[in-house]
């Protein structure tokens, strides 16, 4: 799947949810199947800033592709980084830095958009385009 | 007679909706709500005589300086201090300790010590450190107990001939606790070292008698009193503010200005460089006003019900931990949920229309005290309700299952 | 297009009489009068949405953040400012020049020079006097010719190597003249000096381009701009704000307290410390969208217009000098009649319900220059009108016939 | 005449006026009129701060009252001034000390007897009431 049917099936996943409670509970239990950074990776260099809860964020060059772990000390942040990591992960760079947010919206999460948010969901994203912008001027070398 | 449904209706923003849910403010530690009343003396003022103030000749500059001299002397009164110009206007409790703390620089030696307590809040921290380098004085701290209490024995040890000055909060805002402040100022007297007490968060609960206790220096914030943002008062006694250097220079704050010398003015200009907040002044000493007519006996007998009420219901969720448990307390309740992040709890709540706080509350020593990352805090106002004590228990409840 | 008489109707107080006479308000150099839409907006998030910001996970809170982020970016759009951290909301044009003269503690060297222009108001001279006190830094002042203007020839010579920092005022208060700023900011960048220009009394009336002007810092008042008291910016360059130390203590300015060490946050809240001016920030931003909807442009035609016929009305007046007659001059006008006292104008005219400022304007500098005791000033905004400027002349008039 | 006589007589001498621009007329009368301060006296320890115009005020006692001399460099302050030494020159300190200042509300005046006023009334008025205390102290010793 590309990153764009990803976006869809997401999308698909939440219009089956009738109110904001079953968006939560389906969040959290993604948050719970994210796939963790290790802890030794856990270091402060790892952290993202503009956070309440805290938020580690490892990225790694597989061939051309990104593979992101993550992990955060509460759930909710959990669950969207997860569902961050499942549009954003195994990536090519330049696919990351096109890919737009918009899906955050339709997906009924919109409340966590805002750049001043202190989920730091904003930050989140701009960190993993950073990652990406780094790994292809590597790859471009 | 305290009716708390003609309270409510003085407030317009208790009728809002959050999430589909009537809203419950239960953020009043970080902010009060304002009633009617305050917000039309901001309206009047910008429509009928909104002018600058002081050395204006014209009718409005005239008004205008009446009026928000006479709500200097409204809080003058409010907190029975002997002179209005021992009354300075600040833009609130973070400029007023700013005021003093810079005050000193000039009066501290290398070597001299300070002290503060181990439950401040940044504004009543990061200036006197600030003061400590550019002085060479040194930061001592008074311990607390796990119940949330200042352990008044370890203070008076650190108090010496060195002691210079100790600042403290009469209302801790992450806990809750209410500090023996009249104790603690006594026994810095017997040093001789001046006092200053963070009222930010104790002057919507309690009526401070300035002169009764006897403290040095006395701040806080008009926003968490039913007022304005922006707006604040630093009181200090007349001998010890002549002695401090001001702050900002400018405008309003000089008797004469040459490039060669300049002159400063008396009290209380010498703080309230250049053009003040003058609504915010204005409505400051309405605000003062009406909490005094509905009376401070009044708001503290029902917000200890309130309390009361909130502590026992929470208590009853399992896993609940409150911090601050001592038995002098105003109306925070701080507490987490034993596995769960406060982050997580004040997004669920949220979504059930109920504005708490999470997080350090500014108060990073006091959560690293207790090794956790933040709290849940609670704050509660006299024009909160039973009922909407209920509607927090509940959703703290329907979160912690979703949690958990 | 711009027509008056619906502006007019956009300012409540306009109605209002003074001593049974019409208000003619002229003292906009000491602040300006405030559109309904900028009394709305205080209104409106008092009754709707009034919660402290940045941290606040609740909705209320995130709400009230978004608004006083947005207007952070009017601003930053307003002076075309690269970067939205570059805006610093400050309570007033004093507190932001207090900023910038307390960073510069640490970095100026005793001997290191400072330059200041003959005809700034108190606010941009005392702050740098408490900085050379402090630092041993040398205050240089450039002089003025009897038009007004600065004598740029002077400011040359006073340049060198030595200069660390020039601070003038965009348009002088007390006199109107608009100084050539741009050509002020490349000379003192020749010598790597630092640029303040104080923008108080210019942006009402001009629109400025902080990077096309490349100005190191730019400051200025909401309340001189339709917006409300308690609020104003500090612009800096990034790289230039990154060296100064805070100037206040707080909550919001740190990263992280401790007891032991505490690390400061990131531009702009470094020096945001404490609760802000919410209500004013938000307010500052509908204000500059008002100005900028009516047009600078315009603006400007309309009140140089303006100031050009009240000034050759006056001028018939025998005995009235004007002081302050550069031809780059805004809407100030500043006058005396022979052998009559500045306050006995003022007060004359006050009682036909005309608001002038007597007195030295916070310029005592200019006054000493002039050898006078202050000025009658008569200050202009596109809200006021040349019947109003006749009802001024004639009220001189008769003022001159009392007294003399 | 004593000071309540004094007092009457401004208030019906004023009460003739019909409008504020004869009051003020007649004010500056009774400003040129003003028994002048010496100029050597003019020195700055005679100025009464709060003043946007310049006073100069001094105090003589002869027997047992108090000559006072006044000057501004405004007319109107000067008017004040005219009505004040009037009332208060040649008084007794006692009776200085214990007159009100209600007739300058009575005579049309009131807009000047604010405390935060430019022109320093209340100044003036403070000023007089010292150098009044001052002779009381020195007679009663
Ligand atoms: C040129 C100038 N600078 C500074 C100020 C001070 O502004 P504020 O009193 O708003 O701090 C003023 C206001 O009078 C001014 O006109
Ligand atoms: C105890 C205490 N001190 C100081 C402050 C700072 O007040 P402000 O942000 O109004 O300056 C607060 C506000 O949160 C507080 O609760």
């Amino acid at each position: 799947m590309n990153i764009k049917e990803i976006q869809e099936e997401l999308i698909d996943e939440f219009s089956m949810f009738d109110d904001w409670m079953e968006r939560y509970e389906y969040m959290i239990e993604l948050g719970k199947s994210l796939p963790l950074i290790s802890e030794e990776q856990k270091s402060d260099d790892k952290l993202i800033k503009g956070c309440q809860s805290k938020v580690w964020l490892h990225a790694e060059l597989n061939n051309d592709t990104i593979s992101f772990t993550a992990d955060s000390d509460a759930i909710i942040t959990k669950g969207i980084i997860a569902i961050l990591l499942r549009v954003f992960s195994n990536q090519k760079p330049e696919v990351i830095l096109n890919a737009n947010t918009d899906f955050i919206d339709e997906i009924g999460l919109k409340e966590h958009l805002s750049p001043t948010r202190a989920n730091g969901l904003v930050s989140m994203i701009k960190q993993l385009k950073l990652y990406a912008l780094a790994f292809q001027t590597q790859l471009n070398k | 007679m305290f009716d708390i449904n003609i309270i409510r209706k003085d407030f317009p923003i208790l009728n809002r909706e959050v999430n589909g849910k009537p809203l419950v403010y239960l953020d009043n530690a970080a902010t009060s709500q304002k009633p009617q009343i305050v917000i039309d003396s901001i309206v009047d003022y910008y429509s009928t005589y909104n002018a600058n103030i002081h050395r204006g000749v014209h009718t409005l500059s005239q008004e205008a300086t009446d009026v928000f001299e006479i709500a200097r002397k409204k809080v003058q009164k409010h907190f029975n201090i002997k002179e209005s110009k021992e009354v300075i206007l600040t833009s609130g409790t973070t400029h007023s300790i700013n005021i003093v703390a810079n005050g000193y620089a000039e009066i501290l030696q290398k070597g001299d010590e300070v002290i503060v307590s181990a439950m401040e809040h940044h504004s009543n921290i990061v200036p006197w450190q600030m003061l400590c380098e550019r002085t060479g004085a040194v930061l001592k701290v008074i311990p607390m107990n796990s119940e949330g209490e200042l352990i008044l024995s370890e203070y008076e040890k650190l108090l010496s001939e060195k002691t210079k000055l100790v600042f403290v909060n009469h209302v801790s805002n992450a806990l809750g606790t209410i500090n023996p402040i009249e104790i603690i100022i006594e026994k810095a007297h017997e040093v001789n070292a001046a006092v200053l007490v963070d009222g930010a968060q104790a002057c919507s609960h309690i009526k401070v008698d300035v002169q009764k206790i006897d403290v040095d220096y006395y701040v806080t914030s008009a926003h968490k009193m039913c007022g304005p943002t922006g707006v604040g008062m630093l009181y200090g006694k007349k001998e010890l503010l002549n002695e401090l250097q001001p702050y900002q220079g400018g405008g309003e704050m000089i008797k004469e200005v040459t490039f060669e010398k300049t002159t400063y003015a008396d009290l209380p200009h010498k703080f309230e460089a250049g053009t003040p907040n003058i609504s915010g002044g204005i409505a400051f000493g309405v605000a003062i006003d009406y909490l005094n007519e509905i009376g401070f006996d009044e708001i503290a007998n029902y917000e200890n019900e309130l309390i009361a009420y909130a502590t026992q219901q929470l208590l009853e969720i399992e896993g609940l931990k409150i911090y601050g448990t001592s038995q002098y307390k105003t109306s925070v309740i701080s507490f987490n949920i034993e596995g769960i992040h406060p982050y997580d709890i004040g997004t669920i709540v949220d979504k059930l229309g109920i504005a708490v706080r999470t997080g350090h509350h500014c108060a990073q020593p006091i959560m690293e005290f207790y090794k956790i990352p933040g709290t849940v805090r609670a704050s509660f106002s006299f024009y909160n309700t039973k009922e909407e004590v209920d509607v927090l228990v509940n959703a703290v409840k329907k979160a912690k299952m979703m949690l958990q």
